[in-house]
C-alpha cells in the first residue's frame, strides 16, 4: 500500500502559494480540519480563495482566516455566524459568493467525478440563477452548474489508516468526503491514524486513492456553537 | 390568533404515518414536539443525519452530532449518518415526502422568499434552494403580518425570490391557506376567534373563500 | 422508526405489473437479488425492461426472466456471458441498448439524486455519441446524458434493518445502491434482516429513506462465474 | 517477438511507485505478476474495490469478492470498497494514474477499438469507455497484428472506435510505440531480434524512426 504519512499540519500545508484555491471541510464548526487552520495561521499566505459551506466564527474555523486576512474570496452557502467576515466585506476586501448549499455540495462531487456540468432545480426563477443556462427536461425547468475543483482540500476525519482510508464520525462527515475528491492534493487529518490494514475495508468512507496526506492531529477543541440539552 | 406553538401544532396534525420530514428553523422546529406518539415519521437534517432524536442530555453533547442550525442533538434507533451530497441527493431526488419551512413572503401563485438578510447583506442561501425546487410537498409555517403590520401574502414578492410555485399549504396565525393553481390564497381554516373579514384585510394577494370557513380544531398533543 | 418489513420475495414483487421498467443490482452474478428474481419467475409477467449491468448466465440471475421470455428490453453494459439472449436478439424478440459502465453507473445516481442530465467525457468520438449534444467545457469535449429512473428497484444487501437501513459486502456492493436511490419502489432483500437500532448508524450504506419493502431472503446461492485460485 | 508474458514483464518495467492503476482483461492483467516488489501500487477493480490482491487460497474463495472478470479475488491491507458509481467517479474524474488495456485496433492518432463483439453481435461495452474517456495515461498492449497477419497499429482505425486520441503508448510483441502529438507511432525499442524492417512492414500506419532504436532489456522479476 501506498504510505501518504506527513509530520503534521505544519508540512502538509507548506507548499500551499499565495492565491491557491482551498476546499475546506466541516458544516458549521464540525468535522473542521483544526489542524490544517492552525497550520495556515503560522504562515503569511495571502489571497487565498476559501471554499466552504459557512465561514466559522470570529475566533474558530475559517473565521481565523478570515480575521489575519487570508481570503480575497470566499464561497459558501451561508456564513451568518461570522461578523468579522461582514467588516471586509463591506470594505470590499473580501469577496463573497453564496451558492445554494446542495447546489454547493453537487458542484464539488462532480469535481471529484470527472463531471464537468450538471442540471439542477435549485434556484430557478431565483437571482441564483442569473446569467446561468435554464433548460427543460420532462416538463420542468433546470440550471447547468459547473465542477468545483481546488488546488488543495484540507478535510478532517475521524480515523484514518496510512493509506489515506477515512472513516468519518456523526455528521462530522458532511462535505468532507466530496472535498477529499476534488482536490488536486488533498491533506488528511485524523483523530487517529493506524497502519494499513487496520480499518474494515466495508466501512471506509473515502478510499485512500483520493488522499494525497494524512497525519494524526491533537489538541481538538471541537467548539459546539449551540449546546442545547433536553429538560 | 394562534401562537408559535399553536401553529405547530396545528401543522402537527397534517403529518402521515410513514412520512420523511424536514423542518426548517423557528415554527416548523416546533412541529416536532406535538406528533401523536403512535405516529412513526422520520426527520431529515441536510447536514446529513436521518432520524432527529431529541436534544441530548447534558453529560451526552457530541459536538460530531449536530443538526442543521449547529445545536447538539441525538440519533434515534434506525438513524443513518451521510454526507452533504447524499443528504441533498436525497432532498433534490424528492425522497423527503414533506418540507415545512418559515418563510418572509408567499405570492398568490406560490413563490417564496425566505432569505437570510441581515443589516442590509445577504448572508447566506443555505440548504432552502434546494428544498423548496425538489418538487416535495412544501408547508409554510409563519405569522401572517410582519411586525409592522403589513401583509405576508402578497400578490408577488417584494424581496428576492428563494422559490418559484412551490408552496402547497400556508399555516399562519390567522389561518389556513392552499394555493389554487390558478393562483390565489384559497382560505380552508380560520384561528378560532378570527373573522374573515380580517384576514381579508390583512391579506395582500387574492385571498379566496368559498362556502362555510370552519373554525380550526386544536388538538394538543404535547 | 417506519417499519419497511415484508414477509418475502413473493409479497415483494406482487405489485409489479406487465411492461414495468426494473433496475436490478449486481455485477456478474456477484450481489444480485436472488429471492426478487425467484419470485418474479413465479409470476406470469411479460414485457418488463431491465436494467441490469450484467445479463446474469443462460440458468442464473438476470438470464433466468430472459429465458422465461419476461424481458422486452434490456438495458446493460455487457451481455457477453448470456448466450439464451442472443437467440431472442437475433429474432427480435428481445432489446438491447448497451450504455457504457460508468455512464449507467452516473447516469442511476443521477436518477435517485434529482439530476436530469449532467456531461460525461465517456463515449466522445464513439457510436456511443450518436444523437446526443456534445459541448466543450474547458477545451474537453462531453456528451450529454439523462438521469435513470425505474417504476422498481429490485436490490441485494447484506445486512438490514426493519428501517430500510442496508449494508452491503465486498464487492457485491456495486450498483445496488445506486439503483436503491433511484426506484420508485425500491425492493431490498438481505441475509440478515434485524431490528431497527442494531445497525451502527456510521456504518450503514444505505439510508432507509431510499428502500419501501425490506424482507430476509434464504437459501442464497451466489453462484461464482469464474472460480480462480492462487497455486 | 516477445511472448505475452514478455510483454507484460516489459510493461511492469514502467510502473513508478505510488501509482494507482487498472488493469484490463488479457495480456495487461499478467502485468501484476512482474511488479517488482518494492513498488507499492494499488490495482482498481470497476466493480468497486482498492488493492486487487493474489486469487485467493481455495478455502477462501468469498462469492462476494471478485474483481471486474468475475473471478474470485482477495483484498490487501489497505483496501476499501466502494460501489459501481464511486468506482467510475475514481475513473472519470482522473484518479487512476495509469490505465493498462488491450485493444484490437490502434491508429496513428491514438484512437483505439476494442468493441467485445462476438459473431457479429457487439456484446458490451463494459467500462472501457470511461477509463479511455478518463485523461489518465492510457498504455496498450496488444499483439502487433491479427492472427491473419494484418496490422493492428493502423492509420485509421476501421472497427467502430471505443476512443478517440486517447493512446500515449503501444507495448507489443515487436516495440513499444509513442503515438506523436502531430500522429505517427513513434518506434522506441524493440523486441530482441526483431528488425526495424520487420516492425516497418508489420505496421500499416505512419511509422516514425529517428535515431537509433535499441532492443529492449527485459528483467524477469517473476
Amino acid at each position: 500500500m501506498i504510505n501518504k504519512t506527513v509530520k503534521n499540519g505544519v508540512e502538509a500545508v507548506s507548499d500551499i502559494e499565495n492565491g491557491a484555491v482551498l476546499l475546506v471541510g466541516g458544516f458549521g464548526l464540525c468535522g473542521i480540519p483544526e489542524a490544517c487552520i492552525n497550520a495556515l495561521l503560522q504562515t503569511n499566505l495571502k489571497g487565498l480563495t476559501c471554499i466552504s459551506n459557512n465561514a466559522g466564527v470570529d475566533d474558530f474555523g475559517v473565521g481565523l482566516l478570515i480575521k489575519q486576512r487570508m481570503l480575497r474570496k470566499l464561497i459558501s452557502s451561508y456564513v451568518g455566524e461570522n461578523l468579522e467576515f461582514e467588516k471586509q466585506f463591506t470594505t470590499g476586501s473580501l469577496e463573497l459568493e453564496l451558492i445554494p448549499q446542495g447546489t454547493l455540495a453537487e458542484r464539488i462531487r462532480a469535481g471529484g467525478a470527472g463531471i464537468p456540468a450538471f442540471y439542477t432545480p435549485a434556484g430557478i426563477g431565483t437571482h441564483v440563477a442569473d446569467g446561468k443556462e435554464v433548460r427543460e427536461f420532462d416538463g420542468r425547468l433546470f440550471l447547468l452548474e459547473r465542477w468545483i475543483k481546488a488546488d488543495f482540500s484540507l478535510i478532517k476525519a475521524w480515523k484514518g489508516d496510512t493509506a489515506g482510508n477515512l472513516i468519518y464520525k456523526g455528521t462530522a462527515r458532511n462535505f468532507n468526503p466530496l472535498m477529499a475528491s476534488a482536490g488536486k492534493i488533498t491533506i488528511a487529518e485524523v483523530e487517529e491514524l493506524v497502519p494499513a490494514g487496520e480499518l474494515d475495508p466495508n466501512q471506509i468512507h473515502t478510499p485512500g486513492i483520493y488522499v494525497q496526506r494524512i497525519f494524526q492531529g491533537d489538541g481538538y477543541e471541537k467548539r459546539i456553537e449551540n449546546k442545547t440539552v433536553s429538560k | 390568533m394562534l401562537s408559535k406553538k399553536q401553529i405547530a401544532q396545528r401543522i402537527a396534525s397534517e403529518i402521515k404515518d410513514g412520512q420523511y420530514i424536514y423542518l426548517g428553523i423557528g415554527i416548523p422546529s416546533l412541529v416536532a414536539n406535538y406528533l401523536p406518539e403512535q405516529l412513526q415519521v422520520v426527520f431529515q437534517s441536510e447536514n446529513g443525519l436521518l432520524g432527529i432524536g431529541p436534544y441530548p442530555e447534558k453529560d451526552n453533547m457530541d459536538p460530531d452530532l449536530i443538526n442543521a442550525s449547529k445545536e447538539t442533538i441525538s440519533m434515534v434507533k434506525g438513524s443513518s449518518l451521510f454526507d452533504s451530497a447524499e443528504a441533498f441527493a436525497m432532498i433534490r431526488g424528492g425522497h423527503i415526502d414533506l418540507s415545512i419551512l418559515g418563510a418572509l413572503e408567499v405570492s398568490e401563485n406560490g413563490d417564496i422568499s425566505h432569505w437570510k438578510i441581515s443589516s442590509g447583506l445577504i448572508k447566506g442561501v443555505g440548504g432552502a434552494l434546494d428544498l423548496v425546487a425538489s418538487g416535495a410537498k412544501l408547508y409554510i409555517a409563519m405569522h401572517h403580518c410582519h411586525k409592522d403590520g403589513t401583509s405576508k401574502l402578497l400578490k408577488h414578492c417584494k424581496m428576492p425570490i428563494t422559490g418559484i410555485k412551490c408552496v402547497q399549504k400556508i399555516f399562519t396565525d390567522l389561518g389556513v391557506f392552499t394555493i389554487l393553481p390558478e393562483g390565489g390564497f384559497k382560505l380552508c381554516e380560520r384561528a378560532p376567534g378570527v373573522s374573515i373579514e380580517e384576514i381579508k384585510a390583512k391579506t395582500e394577494g387574492r385571498l379566496v373563500v368559498k362556502g362555510e370557513i370552519k373554525e380550526m380544531e386544536l388538538f394538543d398533543n404535547e
